[in-house]
């Protein structure tokens, strides 16, 4: 008898203690980010779709290698003996997992992922798989108003990188002293 | 405090012998968390017997392990157990790291302390969440999810990314801790034990969840050896065992932490309401190690010397390194001949060592109990597959 | 007959083979069910391996797939209108993923969700066991790449398909293209568990009527 | 309504027949839009309770079209009956789940004197008509021909039986206060007042809930059991997600599928209402103050009121549902056979010794 | 407790014939003749000293044949190693213990009996490497559908071009809408 009121007892004070906190935060503000109007702010180094710095870029295939999923497709033709040019540089998204590796190995940092916000995040989005075959060095899946971004991007790094060069200049010593703050920098101003 | 609800019989509720139904639940089943298939043999709404099928998920885990080299598998052992993938990274460079005779720098051990118990907590969350969900209650689920989010951010600021992230690499960790990045643990701990204490009054002792889950699969201290049940189920059984203290890897013997065990609050030690306890338990415990690791982190390297990610090279010899995950034991073991390659790359998975007692403690139960008893053991099928 | 045939929907639900003209009203009532059809979009609970946690995580409290109507995730696939594939699926489970999509009624659509649904993804190479890319057996309307995409990749999947049915012509003559998925067949699989109750389910157990 | 009956009434047959469509109709108007309203309540209710949004997009503001939309993708899907179905049962069955809950709105006085029909039984025919909604059930189970639709109807059987047994008893203990059956005189007795009152005044018994300490546990007991009635949780155990795929309806799509649909949402909405007119005083907005309700302005008022008082109720039930887990089946027998009924019929001797005694002007002391 | 202290430990009890050590540049095992696997294996299980309750995991490899690069003698014999992790969680100890099996027909008594947790453990091994493990109760494959040919995790394994109608290769993606 003593547990049979007390099973109701209980029953009733859980239920309404339990009540209580659903209303508690039924007061409390939504944490809904209301997506296409509002957006998640991207941490540094968030991994998205890469971007590729031709300039700067020297063709050692370390990412090509370093890939455990072997996604990226790279091909450079010799001319000159030491000036290259670029045939193909695909990244199959088909297979790419975001692993961050083709960013570490590369000895130049030319290499990044993308976190702009905004549409060309998600641009891969499609119907057609073949699409995600990516051409890095065209970047297809960019919206009109987003290539007009990159090209304002480029031009900004253009002149980033000749103030760079020309400081890089005045002070050879101090090129790569911090590794990690170098990186951030670059991941921050090449933002295509 | 609460009702201990009394032990039920199984026997009590066979008298009638009907003719059995067998019942496939799964592979697509909303509470098989992902795709187990459980082949049941119902006497109406008794379970008489029960076959675990698995293997929906296997992705050649342990192939992929002895063709790519050390460093590419690391990306790998996320998604095996992917509710705890810096575990996981944590597990298999350990003993990588075990045979290459790496010293690791101290940031690094720290940094990879902190990102494996947040990791914890958040799969513990899930792990709380969808067995409310199991149990038909949903709010829980979301309110999890709400502070598991909070979790991701944090992780995603240090390494990018929300699920997979690759993040504790051989030697060391990918990425030094972001400016702010600690100050935003503390502040998310402290807003973190409320909201547990929240959940404790919405769930934990919710008269029915109790009901639903004292006594129900009840899992004894033998029966948990015998099945080579490690983790929270073990605990949740009443042993005090857990890897960070009684086999410690990384620098867990540096924090003071307990060991929460199952000691039958609302019904047998080992039922179901037990290991979910133990599951709330250890997120406080988290907690504490997390603000210890906090308090004591010194400055300094983050990844270890001469660790070269093209060229990198264990020595031969076999090792095994077991981890506490947050589902138990897990264990890598590995064999190489020397190499950038191992010869064999053996995942112990604690889940799939689990799964296999379900044979023994489905039979007897309930429909609704046999729901419960597989969300109490918290299985992942990216593991139990591999 | 191909071994796998894909009933238009429309096809099914009218028996007018969308050769009314192209009249003003009847565009208004095709807007009108296209209106229905993309802002009602239910998903089924059906999630295989990571991603699964990421499209709980579009269901939760931070993104919210309710939003734009598909947040009621159905258990059963025959009140389903999404099928998310989540995750990798290999070869024991391609036939259950088959399956589960002839059970779903037309119109159904479906979201290859993660690199490994959509080709195969990490596991192109040594996966032995693993269907490189679920469009071999089953017609996909968006692929969604990442692994596991972000969850507003998510959305943005599912926005995606809004549009792309929104585009469509239910009733109305218009030009219209007829996914070929001919000769592609997928039988039973044995597995562990020797039942015959258990394992001789007809791959396809149901029949349209209108 | 009932004015208007009367009117056409002289006309002859065929305008009865007339009127009695038209009531039929103004009916079905109002369970076609209700589940509108009800599913999107539900939907943003439980969103907030989870701290998210909800549906938005939809029909602009906070996504109000949202169920018109489900209902339109749903009317233009695909209507699978599986081979190995029951086809004729199979086909019925939502029907016959659908009329249950929609012929309980018959008797239903939605202001003072506002019905279709004024039964002298009034509180007996919803208690019987809604569970031939039960057996719709059994045959949609039955006929789907799988396993887990068998087990929900079963589950719904069980647990239907059980729980008319409750929410009988818990009816009677008002019955026994108002000697009479016919809601409208339910009502009535909760505003009865003095011969010459105004258009304020202070009734004599007041609410039924707050009539005797017997009646509020009795208002209690009811509302617990609707909850089973309508399959809400804790007690959603035919349709248990996470157990029974979809329970009763898993093999349902399309139109079919919303028929269950409806159903729920109507026989929520049945519920509450029957609970407001019962216990909270039907049109009548305070406890113990009642209003006069003879115009039709007021009756229109009133009806707002009472309309008021059945969605707070369907949201309490919502604001539960998003609360509780489920309960195992046996754990909702027991409940219903050990607890719920034994209170009832302990409630049902009070109120009896308690009327008997004459004590029904000073509440409390029994 | 170490790997060799249990080697004298079973030494002592009187189990330890044929048993070596084998002492690896990492982790030591114990060497155990197949033939007297279930016998140590009760013995770690019930001597009190010893107390090996647990059994962590079953591992089945695929030794090739190795040759020394100067000598062309065979330095290791092609065959296959089956590796039991067992754990006394009273003594806090873990021990492996070795068994070498021939390519052609590895078979080894199971250990199911004592350990129950071995026995998807072992059908595992089985699934993937091939060993056969004498007296188990369900032999059959775990991960792989029950009509899989070959073994995975062997060395000369040749991934299938399709299972049961469904390719498993790597198509280009299918012709577009």
């Amino acid at each position: 008898m003593f547990t049979y009121m007390r099973n109701v007892v209980d029953s009733l004070r859980t239920t309404v203690k339990g009540m209580q906190v659903t209303w508690k935060n039924l007061r409390r503000p939504e944490t809904t980010v209301e997506y296409p109007e509002q957006l998640v702010p991207l941490p540094e180094g968030y991994r998205g779709i890469h971007t590729l710095d031709t300039d700067i870029c020297i063709y050692c295939f370390q990412c090509a290698k370093i890939c455990p999923v072997d996604c990226i497709e790279m091909r450079a033709e010799r001319v000159e003996k030491k000036f290259l040019s670029w045939e193909v540089f695909n990244i199959d998204y088909n297979k790419c997992l975001f692993c961050d590796l083709c960013i570490e190995v590369c000895p130049k940092d030319c290499i990044h992922m993308d976190k702009r916000d905004g549409s060309a995040k998600f641009a891969l989005i499609t119907d057609d798989r073949s699409t995600l075959n990516l051409d890095i060095l065209e970047y297809k899946g960019l919206s009109e108003a987003d290539k007009v971004a990159v090209v304002k991007v480029r031009e900004e790094n253009a002149k980033k990188a000749a103030e760079k060069a020309k400081a890089a200049a005045e002070k050879k010593a101090a090129a790569d002293k911090d590794e990690s703050e170098d990186k951030k920098d670059k991941a921050d101003d090449s933002g295509k | 405090m609460a009702a201990t609800v009394e032990a039920r019989p199984p026997d009590k509720y066979v008298d009638v012998r009907t003719q059995e139904l067998q019942i496939n639940m799964g592979p697509q089943h909303p509470a098989t968390h992902g795709v187990l298939r459980v082949a049941i043999w119902a006497d109406g709404e008794i379970v008489t017997r029960a076959e675990p099928d698995i293997g929906y998920l296997h992705r050649c885990a342990e192939k992929i392990g002895e063709s790519v080299t050390h460093i590419q598998y690391v990306p790998y052992t996320d998604r095996y157990d992917y509710l705890a993938a810096m575990n996981n990274n944590l597990g298999y460079c350990l003993a990588v790291e075990k045979l290459a005779e790496l010293e690791i720098p101290e940031r690094a051990e720290y940094v990879r302390v902190i990102v494996s118990e947040l990791n914890r907590i958040a799969s513990h969350l899930m792990a709380i969440g969808t067995y409310g969900l199991d149990l038909g209650a949903f709010t829980p689920f979301f309110y999890a999810f709400r502070e598991r989010e909070e979790i991701l951010r944090i992780l995603e600021w240090i390494c990018g990314a929300r699920l997979t992230y690759n993040f504790i690499r051989i030697g060391g960790v990918m990425r030094d801790c972001p400016e702010g990045w600690l100050e935003d643990i503390t502040r998310f701990l402290d807003y973190f034990e409320p909201r547990l204490e929240e959940m404790n009054e919405l769930l934990t002792h919710n008269h029915i969840f109790v009901n639903r889950t004292a006594n129900i699969g009840v899992v004894s201290l033998e029966q948990a050896v015998k099945y080579g049940l490690t983790g929270p189920n073990l605990r949740g059984s009443g042993m005090r065992w857990d890897l960070r203290r009684d086999d410690p890897y990384s620098i867990y013997d540096r924090f003071e932490f307990d060991i929460p065990i199952g000691t039958g609050i609302k019904g047998t030690v080992g039922d179901c309401w037990d290991r979910y306890w133990v599951r709330i338990l250890e997120m406080g415990e988290s907690v504490r190690i997390i603000r210890q690791a906090l308090d004591q982190i010194p400055d300094g390297e983050i990844m270890a010397k001469g660790v070269r990610h093209l060229a990198f090279k264990c020595k031969a010899g076999e090792s095994y390194q077991a981890v506490e995950n947050p589902r138990g034991e897990l264990g890598y073991y590995l064999i190489s001949e020397g190499g950038q390659i191992s010869y064999r790359s053996r995942i112990r998975a604690p889940s799939f060592c689990h799964l296999s007692i379900l044979e023994e403690i489905l039979p007897g139960s309930m429909f609704g109990d046999a729901v419960a008893i597989i969300g109490s053991i918290d299985i992942v099928l990216g593991e139990v597959d591999r | 007959m191909g071994l796998y045939e894909r009933n238009h929907p429309d096809v099914m639900m009218f028996k007018l083979e969308r050769n009314l003209p192209d009249m003003g009203l009847l565009r208004v009532a095709d807007t009108v069910i296209n209106w229905g059809r993309s802002s009602s979009l239910w998903p089924m609970t059906f999630g295989i391996a990571c991603c699964a946690i990421e499209m709980m995580a579009v269901g939760a409290s931070k993104f919210d797939m309710d939003r734009f109507g598909a947040g009621a995730f159905r258990a059963t696939p025959r009140q389903a209108d999404l099928m998310i594939v989540a995750g990798t699926v290999n070869a024991k489970m391609a036939e259950v993923v088959k399956r589960l999509y002839d059970q779903m009624p037309e119109p159904k659509y479906v979201m290859a969700m993660g690199a490994c649904t959509v080709g195969g993804g990490p596991y192109w190479k040594h996966g032995y066991n693993v269907v490189k890319g679920i469009d071999k057996f089953v017609p996909v309307d968006v692929h969604v790449p990442g692994c596991p995409p972000r969850p507003e990749a998510i959305l943005e999947g599912i926005r995606f398909l809004q549009r792309k049915i929104m585009a469509r012509r239910v009733l109305t003559r218009g030009e219209h293209h007829t996914p070929d998925f001919t000769g592609v067949s997928v039988s039973p699989g044995t597995t562990g568990i020797q039942d015959p109750q258990l394992n001789t389910a007809p791959a396809v157990p149901t029949e349209a009527t209108s | 309504m009932e004015r208007l009956v009367g009117a056409l009434e002289g006309l002859g047959e065929s305008a009865f027949a007339l009127s009695l469509l038209m009531c039929a109709g103004v009916v079905l108007g109002f369970v076609g839009i209700w589940p509108l309203f009800a599913v999107w309540l539900e939907r943003k209710a439980s969103a907030d309770f989870q701290s998210r949004l909800g549906p938005m997009y939809v029909g602009g503001f906070h996504g109000w079209l949202q169920t018109l939309a489900d209902g339109i993708k749903l009317a233009f899907k695909e209507d699978l009956i599986p081979a190995q179905a029951n086809r004729v049962l199979f086909w019925i069955a939502p029907a016959v789940a659908f009329c249950g809950a929609f012929a309980t709105m018959v008797v239903i006085p939605i202001a003072q004197g506002v019905e279709i029909v004024n039964l002298d039984i009034g509180i007996f025919f919803i208690l019987a008509i809604s569970s031939v909604g039960t057996i719709g059930v059994v045959m949609a189970g039955w006929a789907s021909n799988n396993k887990w639709s068998l087990y929900g109807a079963v589950r719904e059987a069980a647990q239907l039986v059980s729980y008319e047994i409750p929410i009988a008893l818990s009816l009677m203990i008002p019955i026994i206060a108002v000697g009479n059956l016919r809601l409208g005189h339910i009502v009535g007795f909760q505003c009865a007042g003095p011969e010459d009152a105004g258009f304020v005044y202070l009734s004599h018994h007041g609410w039924l809930l707050f009539y005797s300490p017997w009646t509020l546990a009795a208002g209690l007991i009811y509302f617990v059991a609707s909850l089973a009635e309508c399959k809400r949780a804790p007690f959603d155990l035919p349709e248990a997600e996470s157990e029974l795929v979809s329970g009763f309806h898993t093999e349902y799509s399309g139109l079919r599928f919303s028929f269950f649909f409806l159903e729920e949402y109507v026989f929520m909405f049945v519920v509450s209402i029957v609970g407001a007119l019962v216990f909270l005083g039907g049109w009548q907005p305070l406890p113990f103050v009642s209003f006069q309700f003879d115009n039709p302005l007021m009756k229109l008022i009133g009806a707002g009121i009472l309309l008021g008082k059945a969605v707070f109720l369907v949201w309490v039930q919502i604001w539960l549902r998003w609360t509780l887990p489920r309960l195992r089946v046996d754990q909702v027998m027991t409940m219903g056979y050990k607890y719920l009924t034994p209170l009832a019929m302990l409630t049902l001797m009070g109120m009896a010794l308690y009327q008997y005694w004459g004590c029904r002007y000073i509440p409390g002391i029994l | 407790m170490n790997t060799q202290e249990i080697l004298e430990t079973l030494n002592k009890d009187g189990v330890g014939q044929g048993i070596t050590l084998f002492e690896g540049p990492k982790d030591p095992a114990l060497v155990i003749p197949a033939d007297r696997l279930v016998g140590v294996c009760e013995h770690l299980k019930s001597a009190p000293s010893l107390q090996f309750d647990q059994c962590i995991l079953v591992t089945g490899t695929h030794m090739t044949e190795i040759r020394d690069k100067k000598t062309k003698e065979v330095t290791r014999a092609e065959g296959i190693e089956v590796i039991y992790h067992v754990r006394s969680l009273r003594h806090r100890a873990l021990v492996a213990l070795k068994v070498h099996l021939s390519l052609e027909d590895p078979r080894v008594s199971s250990v199911a009996s004592i350990w129950p947790a071995a026995d998807w453990h072992e059908r595992e091994t089985y699934d993937m490497v091939g060993v056969v493990f004498e007296g188990h109760p369900n032999l059959k494959r775990i991960l792989l559908p029950q009509d899989w040919e070959g073994f995975p995790l062997r060395k000369d394994y040749e991934f299938p071009k399709e299972y049961r109608g469904i390719s498993l290769e790597v198509d280009p993606p299918w012709p577009q809408q």
